[in-house]
């Protein structure tokens, strides 16, 4: 039992990663997509609470061609794995429920 | 594993279509089938057949409908969110006593009821929002 | 029978979200489909009492929430700590059949369900 | 004074295209005139003759386009903006050999000339962003 | 010369308001509309923000109906005026610009 | 001859927002019309280097952005603190022609135009 989240909103603007770093469980694993791939950088004000969620044993990916879109595939912050569609799909088949934050 | 989709972001709006569309292609390549698309709130303006983007822009719409028509799926437009937003079959149109229609073939309108089937049906709901 | 939670997150009149979340719910409860609803983060604001949408041609959502109890959907469940941000006062909300969850009932919540439909 | 509004939001998505048409409203009842409404990005969506909504709903395109005939306003929707989103004229559908098109009497196409132009025009521009 | 700034999205979610007093000047009026109705409230993460622009000669609407549609009107912070439409409209005239922060 | 400021505060590539208010600022300049461009708040990322929305079969903003110049829009202004707050490496953009401003400068510029657009 266990869920994965999706974030699509730039945590720099918008609380919705925010919201989700603070419900996720141990076990969950959240994918950054779109807008909310700039919350993969070191700079993001939630970037703290990320690296905590990672010390729970939650995992945090963002996905590959919105961070290329974006210009940040080398920016990305130790411990955020980059994953693509095939990924993503899996992912999404790993875990027995979807949450999208938007 | 069984899929369904709900895709609730117009084009050009938000990523909500394109991220849905690229998860579905890459779905059905890992060998996982989907149930249903389920097109609901601003996500009624993927199914237009009307869309004209210009030549070196992605035409979403045209997009989902060839991925609908070649792999045979189940696209449901919600209705209520339709009629509300402009997206209208023939049936609809002669209903509402509206000159003209937009929607693409191989979109089917129907209920919320789809919805849920739907969810009962599949392994898997993704809601991809706006 | 597969269970269903709506996690509506957005506030009620800006965009038709809510409303379209809320008409999610009560078709899940129509089709006798086991189905739950949580407010969090703007979704709280979804319970403030004396909405007056009609200002601006709009309908209340709060009729649509007092709908769920008729069909079948016996509690409303909301996050607490959303309220608790926003300066809410939970003790004066539109409808009456609210629980309030904190984040590890969410968590508990969300764990059990079959689906997530996130609004 | 003369104003110029650009309402960028689609109706359901958002407010803007409500907050404007009381905005233009209370507008011209203060004794100021309106030069042109002009819709872009999304705000396209308000030129549907092909909405639907339930009868108890506010029908914001079947409101805008009373008050422009009401007022004979200037109302222009930007083509580029609704080419891409599926707002056509008879001419675009023709140009574009689509089946179809569904904007509604009072709302004309044009380029995006006409808000710059609009600008120029008018003391105060304001936008509407969704 | 001075301007009119409208924000329509709610602080608790949306750094928008947050902005616009960082930027808007002596002078200038913000005028809340639709979500952005929210920052009229005390609780608003915006609050502190919002009083020392009061205190900076910015004077600070919320539009009554969005008010009235949220059933904010009774709870609004001290130092907010309450517009409607018709005073949003002589708003726009007085400044000489608007700015929409959305 | 009126001024026009385009303001720009959303990111490159989730919503046609950012491209939009591009077309208007080379429309204006196509008119010959006085107009600036100012990026803040999220808009900010549309200068960053290296964009390939290929990807995603999208098309780069950066070439939009390079266009300006060959319309008369000589430099794009850019709210220094917004590149701050987000880490931007303001030495390291997909445009040389960016004039970076602080909040008072922010303020100046906006107080000389007779029209703002907002994106």
């Amino acid at each position: 039992m266990s869920t994965l989240h999706t974030v699509n909103k730039s945590p720099f603007s918008d609380q919705s990663l925010h919201s989700c770093l603070n419900i996720c469980s141990s076990g969950d694993s959240v994918l950054l997509i779109e807008d909310g791939t700039y919350g993969a950088l070191g700079s993001a004000p939630t970037f703290k609470l990320l690296q905590r969620a990672i010390e729970r044993d939650i995992k945090v990916y963002a996905l590959e061609s919105d961070l290329m879109a974006r210009g940040l595939q080398s920016q990305i912050a130790q411990g955020i794995a980059i994953a693509n569609y095939p990924a993503f799909v899996e992912l999404s088949c790993q875990h027995t429920t979807v949450q999208s934050w938007y | 594993m069984k899929f369904t989709l709900v895709i609730l972001g117009a084009p050009y709006s938000d990523s909500a279509s394109q991220t849905a569309l690229a998860f579905a292609h890459a779905a059905l390549a890992n060998g996982h089938t989907i149930y249903r698309l389920f097109f609901y709130a601003d996500g009624v303006h993927n199914a237009t057949r009307l869309a004209a983007p210009p030549q070196d822009e992605h035409d979403l719409p045209a997009s989902w409908q060839q991925f609908i028509t070649e792999h045979q799926l189940d696209a449901v437009v919600c209705i209520a969110a339709a009629l509300r937003r402009g997206l209208l079959d023939t049936t609809e149109a002669e209903r509402y006593q509206k000159s003209g229609d937009n929607i693409a073939q191989g979109f089917e309108l129907s209920g919320l009821g789809q919805l849920i089937e739907a969810s009962a049906a599949s392994d898997r709901v993704l809601t991809f929002g706006a | 029978m597969k269970s269903i939670l709506c996690i509506s997150r957005h506030p009620p009149y800006s965009s038709a979200l809510a409303r379209e979340a809320l008409e999610t719910v009560l078709a899940a409860a129509a089709f006798d489909q086991p189905v739950n609803l949580l407010l969090m983060d703007e979704g709280i604001w979804q319970l403030t009492p004396a909405q007056q949408p009609e200002a601006n041609k709009q309908k209340s959502l709060a009729r649509n929430l007092s709908a769920l109890e008729m069909f079948g959907v016996e509690r409303v469940y909301a996050h607490h700590r959303s309220a608790v941000e926003r300066g809410l006062n939970t003790e004066a909300l539109c409808i009456d059949t609210v629980q309030w969850l904190n984040d590890e009932q969410v968590q508990q919540l969300i764990a059990q369900q079959d689906h997530l439909l996130s609004f």
